[in-house]
């Protein structure tokens, strides 16, 4: 994987996260302020943008500059958490021109642990945390049995979409939905839902790129 | 009138840019005051950086009118920095905003406690301690309709935030230093509750569609600013059963002092009017006293807003003389001013 | 909460004691300012009478709040008389206001022009001449939706009315004569237009039902305050084409000098978030520039409304030095503020 | 007749417009503001309450006591005009005890009177005018024809129901409703409503005396 993997990554999110859009606003209307369809939105469209300026940086620099692009449009919750993120996850890749799996892994374990990290939420917050950590985990024990990228990517994104409707049944206690305290069990997590769409996009650009 | 309509109860052009156009329209209206920084989205005090002056900030999602633009001015804040409807500035912002107003004796920012909020501002004060600027940080957390927690993302801000920058706006423009002022934000956040309820919500002009639906007869109980259901709904009561249970949930949590001095804070959500505001602040009165309090100081009108929500909060705050004394002063701003 | 729920989307007891607990809620929190003389319904200002100065009283329906209790205080007017809700208060009101207020040098009645206020007010000022007070009265028409006619109810009262009360209220507190303060309130309302739209009706508390209906994407045309309907209903455009109409209507009307300072007043109906409100104002600000008018003085808020109606007005007030001087001149009233 | 055709005459209005409160304020919200029937409920239903005050007094003094009354509860447009109305129909009578038919025609007629004085409003103005002069018409002209009273004032209350009914077409030129200018056309006026009412009112209560 390469600096091509990363564009089409993002490319995907974008494309995703649009169509998405209108339910992600439904899903956070529900139980929260009803804008993270539009943050993801405005988000990854001027990621998409950024990255198209600078076409020759290296896998980990344009993660970097995805991140900072997050930080610098979003806004909200999700603006700093998955800026963080990507930065982070930049980071690990230092300056190589191309990466194999077990570096994917380590770069979506410091993604993770940079929005633990800022967030201080855990698994069973009703957070994006509940699809994150289950497909980072899934990934990297998918791949130490020796099961080739591809089809541990889609394991790794059907437990992204896993922890996503695990949201579901309980009770926030971080970001918004937290302050409707029992009023936001029965509604899925708007954060868990678009973290699993940018899952399934890295899954659907690794197998475009290989196919 | 054009044949492609707009489909909301609302005067805009682009939902894209009602915020920079609403922007522009204060900065019109207000040029005496401050001025719009069109590029970095902020707006700045006339007369800023004022050398030796701690400065104010404040910002968060815009959509909470005249909460923080209307409060830039004279005794109040030298900047604000005002993001999407309902979606926290970004860093960058409040970084410009901090470099602005920056007159050498630091910079405090007014945060409610949102977790966008709290994470973008606290990524621009690192920036900004980074750029060598002395920067504060206040979390604002007075509503009582959430239960705090060390698990949970705690209590929201709301109505205290307006009697913060207006207290310490003064302390600051009086010369106090920048403990001091990082101080006032403190005790006045400390010092104060709040309740809301709503009997509509509003529409995000990105969405174009009400956040939830409320029908008549119902009230939403324990809600913040954005919009948002309440903890609970219920039957809506009479005027005097719903201050009832404003009243018992802010003073049940502030405990203040029988016999203390507070300031009634009676502010509408944006669509309820005058007429009902001013039928609960009698009711509120009456209450508080009958509690024991003296409501010395009052404020009255739509200042914390959740676009055009119907409904109303409640913020008591117990006040001593030091905060009594600024809450008096000048100030000059465009939503409040007295003394000036 | 009540098992008798409220079926109204609104903060009452008891339809029919809406407008006394509302002003009983105005006094409480402004008893610094005026005192709320419950047998007679009048608001009256603290100090009033004051010998020597001529005094101003104006009324109306209530439901237009701060309009007119809003506005008693220094520099603006000596008492108020708010009758029921959209309901145009009776002649022993205004009797007795005018009885209150009088210090000897007169007392100015200012009516808007509908045709209740106009008859009650008009039995009042005949009782009060007999009594021996100098009244004058000067009937407020400026809404240029309506046709002016010699055979129609004429134009409707509405934005001049709270110009003409800062305005004349700053000239009677600097000790100008009963002939002298009648004339500027006439003054200003010869040089003021008024054009509004609404983007829904409102629901009046005594039948709890909207007066109109206004489907989503369409806006009257030419409303007054009373929550009716205007002159047309027409599609929604953007907020600019919207601005367009009104400023083209007022000013096709009023026919300033090009070069005019003016002021422009954008008024919310109520319900109308400050967030587009600003909006507005921009857009009028530009306007009138391209127009060739200075617009050197504005107000934006909600200061004249149809309780929780969704909607705006725009007043042009075409200034000259003196109306200028009495406007910036210190008034210290519940809605309105400065210099004091 | 006598006070007691002048205080019956009062309870059937009250009675009447409380009956009609919802249909009259539909009516006002349409072409007005809303509040005819609330404002002539409040003002029928305090006269009847004064006229209990005031058991002695002569016709004309409870006529002129409800148009007192009138003034000081009603406000709006039709406090001052039905309030006056009835203060010059009473002073007609002055302190007679009792009055016939020729006199009742001049009660109504400086009442006409006192409202187009006081409103300048004429027949096809679209206002209470429109039912209250064609009803004082056809009352004189049935007496002076030698119609028995009972008879007469059916055809005046019909006359008033004819006049209301004929606001329907017309365009307003008095009162908020012309302020709608055209949009006015097609609605029936509130208070050319509430006159017929009142004129009813006058029929039924002195068939009741009668009877
Ligand atoms: N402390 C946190 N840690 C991790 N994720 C969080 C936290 N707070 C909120 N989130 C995520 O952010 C999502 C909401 O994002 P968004 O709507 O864009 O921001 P905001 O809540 O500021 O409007 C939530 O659904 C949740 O998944
Ligand atoms: N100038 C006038 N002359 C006669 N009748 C009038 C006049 N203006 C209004 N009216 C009558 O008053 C009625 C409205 O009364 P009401 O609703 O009680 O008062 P308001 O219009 O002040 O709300 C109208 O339907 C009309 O019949
Ligand atoms: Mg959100
Ligand atoms: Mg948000
Ligand atoms: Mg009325
Ligand atoms: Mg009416």
């Amino acid at each position: 994987m390469d600096a091509a993997t990363i564009t089409s990554w993002m490319r995907e999110i974008d494309a995703s996260v649009r169509a998405e859009r209108d339910h992600l606003v439904q899903l956070d209307a529900a139980i929260g302020d009803g804008d993270h369809g539009t943050n993801m939105t405005r988000g990854f469209a001027a990621v998409v943008q950024a990255l198209d300026t600078d076409p020759g940086s290296p896998p980990g620099k344009l993660l970097i500059l995805a991140g900072r692009t997050l930080v610098s449009t979003v806004g909200g919750a999700s603006g700093p958490l998955w800026g963080s993120a990507l930065r982070s996850g930049g980071r690990v890749l230092g300056d190589q021109e191309v990466f194999d799996g077990g570096q994917l892994v380590e770069v979506l374990a410091a993604a993770l642990a940079s929005v633990k990290d800022l967030g201080t939420a855990a698994v069973g917050d009703k957070t994006m945390v509940d699809a994150l950590e289950p497909a980072v985990e899934k990934l990297r024990a998918r791949l130490a049995d020796g099961v080739p990228l591809g089809p541990a990517l889609e394991d790794a994104a059907a437990a992204a979409e896993a922890g996503m409707r695990s949201t579901i049944p309980i009770q926030a206690r971080k970001g918004r939905a937290s302050y409707l305290g029992e009023r936001s069990v029965g509604h899925q997590d708007p954060g868990a839902t678009s973290t699993a769409l940018v899952i399934r996009a890295l899954q659907k650009a690794v197998v475009q790129q290989n196919s | 009138m054009a044949v492609e309509t707009n489909q909301m109860r609302k005067f805009l052009n682009d939902p894209a840019r009602v915020v920079k156009e609403s922007l522009a329209g204060l900065a019109a209206a207000h040029g005496d005051l401050l001025r719009y920084d069109v590029a970095k989205q902020i707006i700045v005090r006339k007369d800023a950086p004022k050398k030796g002056k701690v400065a104010l900030i404040s910002g968060g999602g815009s959509g909470h009118e005249p909460l923080h633009g209307g409060f830039v001015g004279l005794g109040m804040l030298d900047a604000a920095c005002p993001g999407e409807v309902f979606t926290s500035p970004v860093p960058e912002q409040m970084l410009a905003a901090t470099k602005a107003v920056d007159g050498g004796a630091g910079v405090v920012h007014i945060v409610k406690n949102y977790t966008g909020d709290v994470l973008n501002f606290k990524m621009a004060a690192e920036d900004a301690a980074d750029e060598g600027i002395k920067v504060t940080s206040v979390v604002i957390d007075d509503d009582v309709a959430v239960q705090d927690s060390l698990y949970t993302a705690g209590r929201r801000g709301v109505g205290a935030t307006v009697l913060a920058e207006k207290i310490a706006g003064a302390a600051a423009e009086s010369g106090a230093d920048l403990a001091k002022v990082t101080d006032i934000v403190k005790r006045v956040n400390d010092r104060s509750r709040s309740f809301g309820v709503a009997l509509s919500s509003c529409v995000p002009p990105a969405s174009g569609k009400a956040i939830f639906d409320l029908p008549e007869g119902q009230v939403e109980l324990g809600i913040g600013i954005h919009g948002e259901p309440g903890r609970r709904r219920a039957p809506l009561g009479s005027a005097t059963e719903v201050v009832d249970v404003i009243v018992e949930a802010v003073l049940s949590d502030l405990k203040p002092k029988r016999g203390s001095k507070v300031l009634a804070f009676v502010n509408g959500m944006g669509g309820t009017p005058l007429l009902e505001l001013y039928l609960l602040y009698g009711e509120v009165d009456k209450k508080l006293r009958a509690a024991g309090m003296e409501p010395v100081r009052n404020l009255v009108g739509s200042y914390i807003t959740s676009l055009e929500m119907a409904g109303a909060s409640l913020t008591v705050l117990e006040l001593d003389e030091e905060l009594t004394k600024y809450w008096d002063a000048p100030v000059h701003t465009a939503a409040l001013r007295w003394g000036v």
